[in-house]
């Protein structure tokens, strides 16, 4: 494909060889996203202890851009404080509602920089965002049930 | 867009007419003096032009697909949506491309009705609607429906004789049962301004929902929906230089994504099975099908270009021209105004009765002299029982018209009146 | 409009792209193979110009006008009425302009919901609405909002294993309890024709209306609406060579005239009082508020324009394109077409998955080659569940379509497979 | 006014002096008519005999085409017989109904041939055939009524 491709050498590294990929116990809570446009689904895992994202585990189906962004979205969580991580997947959001006008920030983002030229295509941007919202959507739920029975 | 708009340092009314290809046509040999602005305006290239180099070469549908010129349409369509968010203080979330004002105030009020019990949109029997009696059928007929689908009562501001809300009543007829009031910002046949503060308060009050309508402001004059404190707004894009066949309804975020949606088909979905279908937020949920691309596309060129000149001037342009035309209609003699007939709290445009000539015969007489005006009951029936007229004779400037326009008018009000005097 | 055509003895597809200044696009740096057409088709200069020299020359607001503008802007409008209405094999009163497809099952099903008891259209607990799995949601979910708010059943004609209505539980599923049946002519994602004759039959033994959903298509083969025998007819602009913001509703002109009103506001009503309003017979009773004027104009230098060129030639162009991609698919391997894969009761749309590649991928990796197809449900997500898909890609070609065109595709997939096999 | 004015002297005659006008006894049958569009109306009378029009009476308010337009048509149809007469209203709707392209019949129509222009213009079309629309109405009615007493 061409120089100016969505398809950067990064997305498709990790489209064929996902990182983290699989369902792994232990986890803390378990979420199911779909992205109605285009029925792409993700089943996803979190397992936080001690403020720190332990692990993040999944399974989906989906287009090349859903599943290498999920990839990479592991590789920029796991082992991070949850507040980081959080920041790191705001970060990711605003680059993707970007509409290619932000550049993204590479120590901050990673691989995730490879997703700059998505931003461009509206109609991708649900499909990169998905893993990062079923994430978002778990982690959020494990604090809020640890912060729960901590109190 | 690239509007090549010349220093108005003084408003350069010659030059907005330079960019107005039909302003140069001739009716009956005489140049055409376009006086039916209320109606509809006509369309500088700017805006014809933005519209035929997005269809000749990024057109293609909205929404969903990955192809370049997807891409590309949809961006063209969502920025003419942040162009006209924008243009009304508004946010881009809130605004609803419809293809008419009529089609914004037939969407509220059909998504009220179709609101279950219980929610905060429901009405029903005992609940009511307020209008005024000067509004355009666009913003009557359809709450005249919902009030007879659901059981709902409707009561109606009444008028003064000269022309302006009678607020008398305001506390009775707004009261703790109104679930929504919905009148115009400027009249389109009395050219009356409403004080939409004083409305706005009442409603407040009582937790009533506003709707303005707007197809006779946004044209003419600064609107900022915001600071107006309303719940609804709604412009209809051909009086304000944009092609025919697209409006806008604002709503606030919250209620727009409370609402139950109005029609049903592609766009407007989240999850469709056969046995039932979920709905996706606003705006996107009121604007099922394939919506008015181009149109859109025309709409944002109007509001820059609208933009660019400066409402404020414009506004003050018009006021100019409205009193030149209520001082030149008062001196004739023989000719009433009906409506206000001093510039204050108004609008453009400017209804008249000459004495002993028919509003038809008028209208007819003048276009021979190469000046359209509107003649008739101006979708306002009410108003014209009110003041005892079967129709009115109507005359409307916009940016582009002059004060000569407005002198011949006088002076073929005068060749009128001595023609049809019998 | 002259639509200065080519002798098209043969059919001079060369000629036809001419007209289309979009068709020299390029797509990165390659030359654009537009195959998005089921979506919305291009426009033509003589759609565009018809357009733009009606608003340059012509321009007002229709109706009751008397001055000379508004006369010949009524006359544009309403004489696009009778364009379209010969187009059709109609009548001009029966055919009403709505926004796109969408308003016109909007308008039917609203219609219906508004019929009181004892009316011919009156639907309510205990009467049956009847579609197919394979409706475009918007033919799908305007009927089930309709059942929600009467309480009736929507009922559906499911599918066959190759992508054709299943008829055998036909008598049950259309039966007297249905009042109407809607179903689409040639489906958007499947490409299927279906026998409208069998379906309007049975509609006629058990009493129920019928309405085929045109959009598919009227702008590829000749349409004549009374020979087809339904009650109600749609079509939508965009997909037919004319502006976006434009469709069609058909109706038997008794059944028009004696159906309740859709949308209330202007153009609509007969006499209004504040206590309530009569209305205007069809058509103008569906078309509340200033109507899409230009656009009509345009849709009907369309109409102009597909005669000119010839229906039927148009078909037999499409038909043989659809052939040489259905069959080069079949060649390829590892590629499926979902829908009928003969080019017998078929029309132009052919939706097809590639072994282990995602649609997204698919139309994202083809647009980097110029093409542009559509992929994802498709206003269909019901089809693509029935057939175990999340998405398909769709290709579908119009009369600027060439066989050369076709074959980029075909190379297009053979790329993508090498390119994203693993 | 213009040459290609609506306004034909003959039209303007007629306003300004309308023939048969005013409410006359005897009569068989009055119809009251309105134009919902600019609220024009009149109220006529017919009385029918031997198959022939005796008389037929008006007062309304209107403009100038639908005065004047009232005023011809009882030069037209007044001491006529009903057939002939509906011939002629048959003849005047359709001339105004031909949006300009029909000749007129002076034979047929005599003053009424000065409305032909009245048919480019459809929103007069309606002005033009307020009178005429009542009074085929009101004879329709007559002879009905008459029929149904002989039988
Ligand atoms: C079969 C079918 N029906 C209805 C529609 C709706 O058309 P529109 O979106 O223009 O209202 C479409 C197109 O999207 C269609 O393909
Ligand atoms: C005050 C007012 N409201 C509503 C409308 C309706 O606008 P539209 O016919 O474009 O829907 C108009 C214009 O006709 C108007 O003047």
């Amino acid at each position: 494909m061409s120089n100016e491709s969505l398809y950067q050498e990064i997305i498709l590294d990790h489209y064929r060889n996902p990182h983290h990929s699989g369902l792994r116990d232990p986890y803390d809570v378990e979420v199911h996203h779909v992205n109605p446009t285009c029925g792409d689904e993700v089943t996803l895992r979190v397992q936080v202890a001690g403020g720190v994202v332990q692990d993040v585990s999944y399974d989906g189906q989906g287009c090349s851009i859903s599943q290498a962004s999920t990839s990479v979205m592991t590789d920029l969580v796991i082992g991070r404080g949850v507040e980081q991580a959080m920041q790191t997947s705001e970060a990711f959001l605003a680059l993707m509602q970007s509409r290619g006008q932000l550049e993204p920030d590479e120590d901050v983002l990673e691989d995730g920089i490879a997703f700059a030229g998505v931003s461009r295509y509206p109609a991708r941007v649900k499909c990169a965002l998905l893993g990062w919202m079923a994430w978002k959507d778990a982690t959020a739920q494990a604090v809020a049930a640890s912060a729960g029975g901590a109190s | 867009m690239t509007a090549v708009l010349p220093d108005l340092a003084n408003y350069d009314v010659d030059a907005v007419r330079a960019d107005f290809p039909i302003l140069t046509r001739e009716v009956f040999g005489r140049p055409l003096v376009y006086l039916d602005n209320a109606s509809s305006s006509q369309k500088p290239r700017q805006v014809l032009d933005a519209e035929r180099s997005f269809v000749e070469q990024h057109y293609s549908n909205v929404h969903r697909g990955v192809h370049t010129l997807s891409q590309e349409a949809t961006d063209a369509y969502e920025s003419a949506r942040s162009t006209v968010a924008a243009f009304l203080g508004a946010r881009h979330e809130e605004v609803v491309f419809t293809k008419n004002a009529t089609e914004a105030y037939n969407l509220v009020a059909h998504s009220f009705g179709n609101a279950p019990a219980g929610s905060p949109f429901h009405l029903g029997p005992g609940d009511e609607v307020c209008v005024t009696e000067m509004e355009h059928h666009s913003n009557l007929v359809p709450w005249q429906m919902l009030c007879e689908r659901t059981g709902a009562t409707l009561r109606w501001l009444p008028l003064t004789d000269d022309g302006r809300l009678d607020l008398t009543d305001l506390d009775t007829l707004v009261n703790e049962r109104t679930r929504i009031l919905a009148f115009v910002h400027i009249s389109n046949i009395l050219g009356t301004a409403n004080p939409v503060d004083v409305l706005v308060a009442r409603a407040r009050e009582v937790g009533a929902f506003t709707l303005l309508d707007g197809a006779q402001s946004a044209p003419h004059q600064s609107v900022d929906v915001t600071a107006l404190g309303v719940d609804f707004f709604a412009l209809t894009g051909h009086k304000m230089l944009a092609p025919s066949g697209i409006g806008v309804l604002w709503g606030r975020k919250e209620l727009l994504d409370a609402m139950p949606p109005f029609m049903g088909g592609g766009s407007m979905i989240e999850v469709v099975q056969m046995s039932g279908s979920t709905y996706a937020p606003a705006p996107e949920r009121f604007e099922a099908g394939t919506p008015m691309i181009s149109q859109a596309v025309g709409l944002a060129a109007a509001c820059d270009y609208l933009s660019a000149v400066g409402l404020d001037r414009i506004a003050a342009h018009e006021r100019a021209l409205t009193a030149q035309l209520i001082d030149g209609i008062r001196a004739l003699g023989g000719v009433r105004v009906i409506g206000p007939d001093t510039i204050e709290m108004r609008g453009a445009a400017v209804s008249f009765a000459i004495d002993d000539v028919h509003p038809h015969d008028v209208g007819q007489s003048l276009d021979e002299l190469g000046i359209a005006v509107r003649v008739g009951h101006h979708c306002a029936f009410p108003v014209c029982r009110r003041y005892g007229v079967a129709a009115t004779t109507r005359a409307s400037s916009y940016l582009y018209t002059t004060a000569a326009e407005i002198d011949v008018l006088l002076e073929g009000i005068v060749t009128v009146q001595r023609f049809w005097r019998r």
